[in-house]
């Protein structure tokens, strides 16, 4: 690599983290809005005009607030939580293809900060490895209700995370690539994957909600039974971390649905434009794209009641998995049949 | 709606049952009212219960009444049952002294009586014999005396703000 | 706090704040999450104003911190008895500092009319109180007053306010120190 | 001994003492006094294996106000400010319940009016009471949405008090011997418009939850309990009815003209949190159309008893008339002579009968009155129901009972 | 993307050998010294990924997949003696109410 | 900073992360350091270009396996350290006999080293799953349908030992 | 259980449809719910800039009324203390001497007259039992406020300002009875 393409990353990899954490911390404030608007309510409105400095005021109160270890807990693995948290829901960002490359004074920059051949395996992983998080967190709060909590959340994210890996394989079935570029190149278009695969988006989008604690999900924290769930001893800036990664796993959740099935940077109509404005076309795309799946993401949890614990291993297990794996079936039939195997 | 069953048929096939255990039998305000000796009550609330005639099958309150000034009947223990089928209502009353405030528990009877019980003794002192859990439930633990009884104050002593002089009590 | 010391801030030394100071406090008064210590009858007015009509939202306060380690304010709301004192003192304790305290309501702030044996007469008597909202219970416009109040309060705090003798004295006062949590 | 007996008992000693100390897989929880949960102030001490629960112990009473020995203390007009913190949800059902039970011993008839409009006023109070508890079933399932649907309703049954008495919640409404005032114009257009709004917000929040089958797996067969075992506890009101007993004191000892309207008792089959909350849905259904009956049958007359003795003359007579004035001297201070004895009087109140056991020596005070509190007898039945069943269950369970501190711990 | 291994750059096999061999050696230091059960099947993870190590290492060493391959089939038999194995020591923490070692191997007979 | 210097640092950690999960007292301790040293042999995967092999290493080991273990050790609430200790001449003698161990592998593994070293082909694709998958479905498919049956019989295993007889609750 | 009142009907149905059972009809019809309430108009009072205006017959703040010559009506009878569930009034009578009579409309009056506003518990007592017109509640709302001192309210903010008067003429107990 080059000194110039390095300081090009580095410089995209800022930027996007720099966005991550603006739209984590908007998201927060949109969620109090699209709260309040579906409860009739006014939402944050005192801070600042529409209240749009509420993240900040949250921001600024729990960076100033007494930063306090519980005697009891584990007092290295207790502010581990919270960063392992937070580094996992931001790592799984570097893989994600945000536009086609755009062109900058003759350099092709491309807008995104790896192009692992693996990439969806890479996101996998950083799921997958999410939940150590919680669970550092609450087991080394020391507290019967974190522990509790830490327990709900590692096997519902393992129950979950294998429906959505089956849902990926079936992505990656009528990709034949596991690269993210190359899944949303193949969408061109309208060619979108949902269209093929409404069965996996719809098992994926739950798994999506399991694997972000989102509800009816959201039983590691559900806080008429656990009080704060994991996060109970938390205070201050630590608390805040888990709040971020939380809306920054959100974030990214969104964002993968989007790629994978439904075309990440490609937009109807898109053969009508080249070059740059093709790419910044392809940004606004993306973005909306993740954005509505923010808002659905918000719009279910303001509806829905949450699941008993049992009732969401059953739910995962009984109905997800079993589900996703027909799905997988049909696909790969379809894919023998269309290849012409059975011929 | 009308109740099934009158207030004589009741008090006449109690005392029929238990003779002399039935000290007294009134009906202020139409609501029969009886007396009962404090060694028969948890016969008596048994036998209304499982007479089917009756069937005088569900405890609606116990409460206790402080009496100081009769001598030896210083407690008042209220039973009000109620006949759900017959749409019928009484009370049942024992008296017992200050010195020996003893009384059978009829939680074997009625599940329902656990707490009423805590509460009357908790209230009272009123020792409810075969209560399995017989502890204060409303008041501290620590409280060192029964708080309903009459010669005891209502009000929180460390109050300053208030002149009792306007108040007329 | 509840005690002289409040004018002190409003009106002493502690109304010249410093820019970053004064960014800070308006944070946090912008961010409060409240603890609803929610008793009796008070906590029902209480869950009104966190309803659609008067909307606590709109002060950055709906997200309800049953955590003390997470809450800035803690609300008390309804009769707190003899028996429940020591929980209040230790929820309390437990919170993170800066931390305030609203007595909603006349049992929280005096008692009010259950003037008995069992009954604490005021929160003031175990914790510092920083502002009384009478009422029994008090609207939620009324309790939007008392928040308000407390806004005022956290507005005009200086930063190193919680590090200073007089609130560790004023603390141990109420037997409460400050590293015993 | 020999060397293998005695491993074999220092193997025993060691597992002996590794079950003491190690706690292992079963684990003590404090639900309470303040958890999110319990909406009120009681501890519940689970015993927990996994998201088992075995076994609950409770404790009540950290907000004992003790109300029964206030009432030994006050003149009878001031002790409806303490009724109304009984069930604060739906005061001026007890409210009222104390003023017929002094009508009651001091045997005042009430004209029709009163009676219709107290049934309009405690219908209200129902309603109110049954919404926060439904809703707050809604929110502890995690569904807060509906909550502030329902309660911008109950903010309209707020202003509906508010006409007629002053304020919202502690309403202290009324008087012994009828209202302090007829309903105002502006109260019957409001009335008017509530029952107009109210069903529609109403059937929305119904079908936010009643038929989604994440709640109904939530709720069915969550804290479960047959008819026997709540007639054993002693059970009323809609904890009773939903495992299947109509029972219910304004059908089967009426008061203030209920045997006048047309409504029925709605029941459920098991007992568990899911017929609770059917239950209290179809009582709001029935209140609102005894609301109905009420206001379009509301019959012309005072909104008082002829009772000088009990009843506060109006204002004009004590400034004008000497009697009048008297009798305003003799109620304020508590000297009007009250019959002797003892009455029991009960009302269908918002958790059930809710029972007033009045003693009168004739004083300015009651000798004795003791409150039959629904929620301090049945929730001692909620170690039985939950055993066995996961945190998230009794979390449900306990909401749906609707417990009420402020009623528990009296 | 493509990167050119490490071998490529002129590193040893040497290096690996020796790696993976103090990995598999502190494994079994590991279940030598250690008396609780689970830290016992963890040792043995540790020595599974000590010989996978060494898999990948001289598959990519030789530019043959077959060493990567076999590290799969590790990690299948790894995945499944840790299911079985800790559903094993939670039967037997129900029953005797200690993970040690020591008093599983006194409860023979 | 060449790769080699940072091939040699990442394995002294992956060797100290290693020792870590022997001498931590804690077992959740001991568990996390584990996952730390699957990460570092991850990373010495990529470094020979087996990316397909390091992110399966992080999602199996990593995020079941370990995720498991430590699901254990907090549902049995082992987290307390009263793990008894072995005596000091057990641990003494365990590490003579690892340090045997190790002279005699590194022997071994260098003689197999000479033999081979005439057939080195060092191809930079080999680690991807291109050609990794052809191998495993045409050479290996046996082996592949074998373990996927060990796989079914770890699941039906696991779930009989894991359910509770019922006479233990009553 | 036999029916005790003939008019038992069960509500609960616990069987569930296909559709039902399936979770997402029920589902999406929840969130079609929610969603029409996306564009409703909030029913939300900004309480600090917008003010609700309460009934006039609401239970507020206190006044101590002055007749129309600017008289104090209160006589000091008590009757407001007595009936006070709280007990938060307290007052001292004085008699009113020659060159009050501006002042004070009876021939005893009030000297002291304090309301502990957080012991007061709003219910209207000692409107009822006022037997002079004097002390009524209003349709203000109480503040809140820092020290538990500044809730003693006495003479000097209870009585009302004689330049601004506060209208409780729709109050019944003035005398005058709203009517239908």
């Amino acid at each position: 690599m080059e000194t110039s393409e390095i300081i090009e990353k580095l410089l995209f990899i800022g930027l996007l983290f720099l966005i991550t954490l603006g739209i984590a911390a908007y998201a927060t404030y949109l969620e109090r809005k699209v709260a309040a608007w579906f409860q009739d309510r006014i939402g944050p409105d005192r801070a600042g005009p529409f209240g749009i400095l509420q993240p900040l005021a949250d921001g600024g109160k729990l960076f100033f607030k007494e930063d306090f270890i519980p005697a009891a807990a584990d007092k290295w693995l207790f502010i581990l939580g919270p960063g392992i948290a937070m580094f996992t829901s931001m790592m799984t960002g570097a893989v994600i293809p945000w536009s086609s490359d755009i062109e900058i004074a003759g350099n092709t920059i491309e807008l995104q900060v790896a192009d692992v051949n693996i990439g969806i395996l890479f996101i996998m992983g950083f799921l997958s490895i999410g939940v150590y998080g919680i669970m550092i967190g609450g087991w080394a709060s020391n507290n019967k209700f974190s522990l509790f909590s830490a327990i709900r959340a590692s096997s519902q994210m393992i129950s979950y995370e294998l429906a959505m890996g089956i849902c990926v394989i079936t992505i990656v079935m009528l990709t034949g690539s596991l690269s993210l570029n190359k899944i949303v190149e193949s969408q061109h278009g309208m060619n979108w994957n949902v269209f093929y695969q409404p069965v996996a988006f719809i098992i994926f989008f739950i798994c999506a909600l399991a694997e972000t604690n989102r509800a009816p999900f959201d039983l590691p924290e559900c806080e008429s039974e656990l009080i704060g769930g994991y996060h109970t001893e938390y205070g201050a800036m630590k608390m805040g971390f888990y709040l971020f990664s939380e809306y920054v796993s959100m974030f990214i959740s969104s964002a993968i649905i989007s790629i994978l099935f439904f075309g990440g940077f490609n937009f109807p109509w898109m053969d009508h434009f080249n070059g740059n404005t093709l790419a910044i076309l392809g940004v606004i795309a993306m973005f909306t794209k993740t954005f509505i799946f923010m808002f659905v993401f918000m719009w279910i949890r303001w509806t829905l009641p949450r699941f008993r614990f049992d009732q969401l291993m059953h739910l995962g297990w009984k109905s997800l998995i079993p589900m996703a794996l027909i799905n997988m079936l049909i696909t790969g039939i379809v894919i023998a049949f269309n290849e012409g195997w059975f011929n | 709606m009308q109740s099934k069953l009158s207030n004589t048929a009741v008090s006449d096939a109690l005392k029929a049952k238990f003779g002399a255990a039935i000290l007294t039998s009134d009906t202020p305000y139409d609501f029969l009212t009886i007396e009962v000796e404090p060694s028969a009550m948890h016969a008596v609330i048994s036998w209304l219960k499982k007479e089917e005639s009756l069937d005088i099958s569900f405890l609606t309150n116990i409460g206790g009444v402080h009496y100081p000034e009769q001598t030896d009947r210083e407690f008042a223990i209220v039973y009000h049952l109620q006949s759900m089928s017959n749409n019928f209502r009484m009370r049942l009353k024992a008296y017992v002294s200050l010195e020996n405030p003893e009384i059978d528990s009829i939680v074997d009877i009625y599940a329902g009586a656990n707490w009423m019980e805590r509460e009357t003794f908790d209230f009272y002192g009123i020792l409810f014999k075969g209560h399995p859990n017989l502890i204060r439930i409303l008041n501290e633990d620590s409280m060192d005396y029964h708080p309903m009884r009459k010669e005891y104050h209502l009000e929180d002593a460390t109050r300053e703000d208030k002149d009792d002089r306007f108040f007329g009590r | 706090m509840g005690k002289i010391e409040d004018v002190e801030v409003i009106n002493g030394e502690g109304f010249q704040l410093s820019n970053l100071e004064k960014v800070v406090a308006s944070a946090r008064a912008n961010s409060m999450w409240p603890l609803p210590f929610a008793t009796s009858c008070c906590g029902i007015e209480y869950m009104a104003t966190m309803g659609s009509n008067y909307d606590l939202a709109r002060f950055g306060m709906e997200r309800m911190s049953f955590s003390p380690r997470q809450a800035d304010l803690l609300i008390v709301a309804g009769t707190i008895s003899k028996k429940l004192g020591p929980i209040l003192k230790q929820v309390y304790e437990q919170m993170s500092e800066p931390k305030w305290v609203l007595a909603v309501g006349a049992c929280a702030s005096s008692g009010g009319i259950f003037d008995t044996y069992s009954v604490l007469q005021g929160i003031d008597r175990i914790i510092p109180v920083d502002v009384y909202v009478p009422g029994c219970p008090p609207r939620p416009e009324q309790i939007i007053d008392g928040i308000m109040k407390i806004h005022e309060l956290v507005k005009h705090e200086s930063l190193r306010r919680r590090d200073s003798e007089e609130y560790k004295a004023m603390l141990h006062s109420y037997n409460i120190e400050i590293d015993a949590k | 001994m020999n060397t293998l007996e005695k491993q074999k008992s220092k193997i025993e000693a060691t597992v002996e003492s590794s079950i003491e100390t190690i706690d292992g897989d079963i684990a003590t929880l404090n639900l309470g006094p303040t958890h999110p949960s319990t909406h009120g102030i009681f501890q519940n001490v689970l015993k927990v294996d996994g998201e088992k629960i075995l076994s609950s112990v409770q404790t009540v009473g950290y907000i004992h106000r003790a109300f029964e020995k206030i009432a030994e203390r006050r003149p009878y007009s001031q002790i409806t400010p303490l009724t109304d913190r009984l069930n604060y949800c739906s005061s001026p059902i007890n409210n009222l319940g104390w003023y017929m039970t002094v009508e009651k011993l001091i045997g005042a008839e009430m004209p029709k009016r009163v009676d219709y409009m107290r049934v309009i006023i405690m219908e209200l109070a129902r309603i109110a009471d049954h919404l926060v508890c439904n809703s707050v079933i809604g929110v502890d399932a995690g569904a807060l949405t509906g909550f502030t649907y329902l309660f911008q309703q109950r903010e309209k049954i707020y202003e509906l008090f508010e006409e007629v008495c002053g304020a919202r919640l502690t309403t202290n409404l009324g008087r012994i011997g009828g209202f302090e005032r007829d309903f105002s114009p502006e109260f019957h257009r409001k009335l008017k418009d509530f029952l107009k709004d109210f069903p529609k917000v109403f059937n929305e929040f119904d079908k936010l939850l009643s038929r989604n089958r994440i709640f109904m797996d939530r709720t069915i067969g969550a804290g479960a309990i047959s008819a026997e075992r709540a007639l054993q506890y002693s059970f009323v009101g809609p904890n009773l009815r939903a495992a299947g007993v109509d029972y219910d004191v304004r059908v089967l000892n009426p008061y203030a003209s209920y045997e006048d309207f047309d409504f029925i008792i709605p029941v459920g089959t098991q007992g568990d949190t899911y017929d609770r909350f059917q239950v209290r849905q179809e009582e709001i259904r029935q209140s609102l159309r005894i609301i109905e009956q009420a206001f379009n049958n509301l019959p012309e007359g005072d909104y008082k008893a002829d009772i000088p003795e009990f009843f506060l003359p109006p204002k004009e007579e004590v400034y004008n008339n000497m009697e009048a004035l008297i009798y305003h001297f003799k109620i304020v201070m508590g000297e009007t002579p009250i019959p002797v004895g003892e009455v029991y009087h009960s009302v269908e109140g918002g958790n059930g009968e809710l029972g007033y056991y009045l003693i009168s020596d004739g004083g300015r005070s009651p000798y004795r009155l003791q409150f039959r509190r629904p929620c301090f007898i049945y929730y001692q039945a909620y170690p039985e129901m939950i055993t066995g069943q996961s945190i998230s269950d009794a979390v449900l369970t306990l909401s749906s009972m609707n417990v009420i501190a402020g009623e528990l711990d009296a | 993307m493509v990167l050119a291994t490490i071998f490529q750059n002129g590193m040893s096999i040497d290096f690996y050998i020796v790696l993976s061999t103090i990995l598999f050696v502190i494994g079994v230091v590991g279940v030598l010294i250690r008396r609780n059960a689970i830290i016992l099947l963890m040792c043995i993870e540790l020595m599974l990924n000590a010989v996978n190590l060494l898999m990948v290492a001289f598959s990519t060493y030789f530019g043959k997949s077959d060493g990567q391959i076999f590290v799969f089939f590790i990690m299948v038999v790894a995945a499944a003696e840790a299911t079985v194995g800790l559903s094993i020591l939670v039967m037997a923490y129900r029953n005797i109410r200690t993970t040690d070692v020591g008093i599983f191997n006194n409860l023979k007979g | 900073m060449n790769l080699e210097t940072f091939a040699i640092i990442m394995g002294g950690l992956t060797i100290g992360s290693a020792l870590m999960v022997i001498i931590s007292k804690n077992p959740v301790k001991s568990v996390l350091f584990l996952v730390l040293t699957f990460f570092f042999i991850s990373g010495n995967y990529i470094l020979m270009n087996a990316q397909f092999i390091a992110a399966v290493n992080i999602i199996v080991y990593a995020g079941a396996i370990m995720v498991l273990f430590l699901f254990v050790l907090m549902l049995l609430n082992l987290s307390k350290e009263n793990e008894p200790k072995n005596s000091v001449f057990v641990k003494f003698a365990a590490l003579v006999a690892g340090g045997i161990l190790f002279t005699v592998l590194i022997a071994a593994l260098k003689d197999g080293l000479v033999i081979a070293a005439a057939t080195v082909d060092q191809s930079d694709t080999i680690g991807l799953v291109e050609n990794l998958g052809q191998l495993l479905f045409t050479k290996y498919v046996l082996p592949f349908e074998i373990s996927s049956v060990l796989f079914i019989a770890a699941m039906v295993g696991a779930v009989l030992l894991g359910k509770r007889e019922k006479q233990l609750i009553d | 259980m036999q029916s005790l009142s003939n008019r038992k009907k069960v509500v609960s149905n616990k069987k569930m449809t296909f559709l039902e059972r399936i979770y997402l009809p029920a589902i999406f019809g929840g969130m079609w719910i929610t969603f029409k309430h996306l564009f409703r108009k909030n029913n939300t009072l900004k309480y600090p800039e917008e003010q609700r205006v309460l009934v006039p017959i609401y239970r507020g703040l206190h006044v101590l009324k002055r007749d129309e010559q600017g008289r104090e009506n209160c006589t000091a009878c008590g009757l407001c203390a007595v009936a006070c569930p709280a007990e938060a009034i307290t007052m001292v009578a004085a008699e009113r001497v020659k060159g009050e009579e501006n002042l004070y409309r009876e021939e005893k009056y009030a000297e002291l007259y304090e309301i502990d506003m957080l012991r007061c518990i709003f219910c209207g007592l000692c409107e009822e039992a006022c037997p002079k017109e004097a002390i009524f509640l209003t349709d203000r709302l109480l503040p809140a406020n820092f020290e538990r001192d500044e809730f003693i309210y006495g003479k000097d903010r209870l009585v009302e300002p004689i330049d601004q008067r506060i209208d409780i003429s729709k109050r019944q107990h003035t005398g005058k009875r709203t009517e239908l």
